[in-house]
């Protein structure tokens, strides 16, 4: 009985290329990690926005009308439905002007119980000295 | 001996960070460690069959495949080569397709991940 | 020249737009490039704004990132594809992607 | 009306650059513009057949059947194409494969070029 | 009977993409575009290499020996065989400190005539005005 | 934590490299990062020289560039891709590629 954890840091923006995108999904991945482990093994995600990749948790994208594709927005609300932890570095906000409400928080609108934690990027170099290892995007 | 699981998100050909994980998984492996390689993104066009090779270009079907036989797991994310009109036939002999959680469980024995996400 | 000039990221790893001269030079912004528009940082606006006088955003790049015009600086003016093609074909006559 | 020529040498899905050059192309035709759209390097991923639609992932087969149709030429670098794979038969009905003079060619009558070389 | 001039511009180093590769593939195919165009008419492209994308034009680069691909040096090589113009930036040479000894300036051992100018960027910048279209690599 | 980090661009697009801490941290310069190693502008090494003491560059990637050892500045030590592994292996528990 072990439990491996992961830590996947978003640095860089949205959309450029499709790896922000790719954090959030390998994340959920998660989920089903079990058939391939033995009983009781698991792999615990956690996701951090830091830098620009802050960027990532805007609201409102519309990815979907624009270009046909689901939103990275949508991607980090699948999160917390699935209950990942999902943290923003709260110095990286200040330093865009952008107020919490620009940012996505939470997805009660599709029932997950889990929000996302805007805090210092202390606490994000406390989960990465905690992980096993570390997934930069 | 450890376990390295290299994870890269990179095209082949554009970017030579594929060329990087094939030659760091290859001096890994003669040295006596075991290496998973997860291809992901545009990184899964190294798994499709039938590459040419060119002076031009960087070709490195070759080394995956004399590294499958020593031993490199090399898998791709299914659903990014689907995307991009890879289908099951079209995947190099000795290469594995299965969803991101093969990824995942690879990480969870392994000594060391090296995950190449850069753009 | 009448240069247009496309701006396709928000941390450019080139120097070039420094020192391209041109009669009329006008810069759109695209993909990541948008940002320059829209975000401040520790309440800056992007060096890039001060570059020209003809600044363009694509509305579609800006939707897709949450971006609103209500978001964008008033120097830039929103476009959409169509009118980029009306900028290609009437406005400059060299293009440059960088 | 004028003619466009568009070289993209992005990846397919990984980059948003392919549904940049594809949006503009459509806007131009709309117009009444006519458009050549030139991909090389990782950009020859475009003319893949057999791409699978996802909504996660962008899916461009679909626009540049309905854009052939409506005049659009596309060209694939041949070379390119074959370093990663991709064979004649590989290729979506409706797009060329070509050397990269064919390129310049389109570059030589061309209104306005734009090329889309960034990473 | 009519010649388009086309400016290549490499403002990137070389190997991270293909790009500067192909920027030089390209130029030499105006060789062989003519079997599309009329008699007389003619592709004149020119080549620069400016900003990081000097560094491009270092001599003695291994990518044969290190990873199987011909080098860029050698598609420079190939550029002036073809009698190419091949345009050097003279301050972003002296900003990297480099003496031009270090860069490559000939392909005399392959039999060509012409050789890599080192210029300002003025000049280049002459070329970019009479050049029909520009494509930056 | 004993963290090596993996530094792959001449220009860096993001700015982690100056935020992370661990009690040991090193740098492995590898495809153009080995350009941190070698290139002085205007008569300055890079900055990120002065982010750790143990600093490496990848030998292949150096020749690739027509770069030699007499060309790497003395604080940064040439390694093989074996060398490599072994750090990977000895040296660090963690990995990040920026």
């Amino acid at each position: 009985m072990a439990t491996t954890k992961l830590a996947f840091i978003v640095q860089r923006p949205p959309y450029k290329s499709e790896n922000p995108k790719l954090a959030l999904t390998h994340a959920i991945a998660s989920q089903s990690v079990e058939i391939y482990l033995s009983d009781g093994d698991m792999v615990e995600p956690v996701i951090a926005f830091i830098g620009d990749g802050v960027l990532n948790c805007l609201k409102n994208q519309k990815a979907m009308e624009t270009y046909g594709i689901i939103s990275t927005e949508n991607h980090i609300k699948n999160s917390l439905l699935v209950d990942l932890k999902v943290l923003v570095c709260k110095e990286d906000i200040a330093r865009f002007g952008l107020s919490e409400d620009a940012i996505v928080l939470d997805a009660e609108e599709m029932g997950a119980d889990m929000k996302v934690q805007v805090v210092s990027f202390d606490e994000i170099t406390k989960e990465m000295e905690s992980a096993n290892h570390l997934l930069f995007f | 001996m450890g376990k390295l699981t290299i994870g890269c998100f990179s095209s082949l050909v554009g970017s030579m960070s594929l060329d990087f994980a094939v030659k760091l998984a290859s001096a890994a492996i003669d040295k006596g460690h075991r290496v998973d390689l997860w291809v992901s993104g545009n990184g899964t066009t190294l798994a499709k069959k039938g590459q040419k090779p060119f002076k031009d270009y960087s070709y490195l079907a070759k080394s995956v495949t004399e590294l499958t036989a020593k031993g490199l797991q090399v898998t791709a994310c299914e659903a990014c080569a689907e995307a991009r009109g890879y289908h099951k036939e079209d995947t190099m002999e000795g290469v594995k397709r299965f969803s991101m959680d093969w990824y995942l469980a690879s990480c969870f024995d392994a000594d060391r991940v090296l995950h190449i996400g850069g753009e | 020249m009448r240069l247009g000039i496309f701006v396709s990221d928000f941390r450019n790893s080139v120097d070039t737009l420094d020192r391209l001269k041109a009669e009329k030079l006008g810069i759109i912004l695209v993909q990541n490039g948008v940002y320059h528009a829209t975000v401040k940082e520790n309440g800056k606006s992007s060096p890039i704004l001060d570059k020209s006088t003809s600044l363009y955003a694509l509305y579609e790049d800006l939707a897709t990132r949450g971006l609103t015009s209500a978001d964008v600086d008033s120097r830039v003016k929103v476009v959409t594809y169509s009118d980029v093609v009306d900028l290609i074909f009437n406005e400059y006559e060299k293009l440059a992607w960088l």
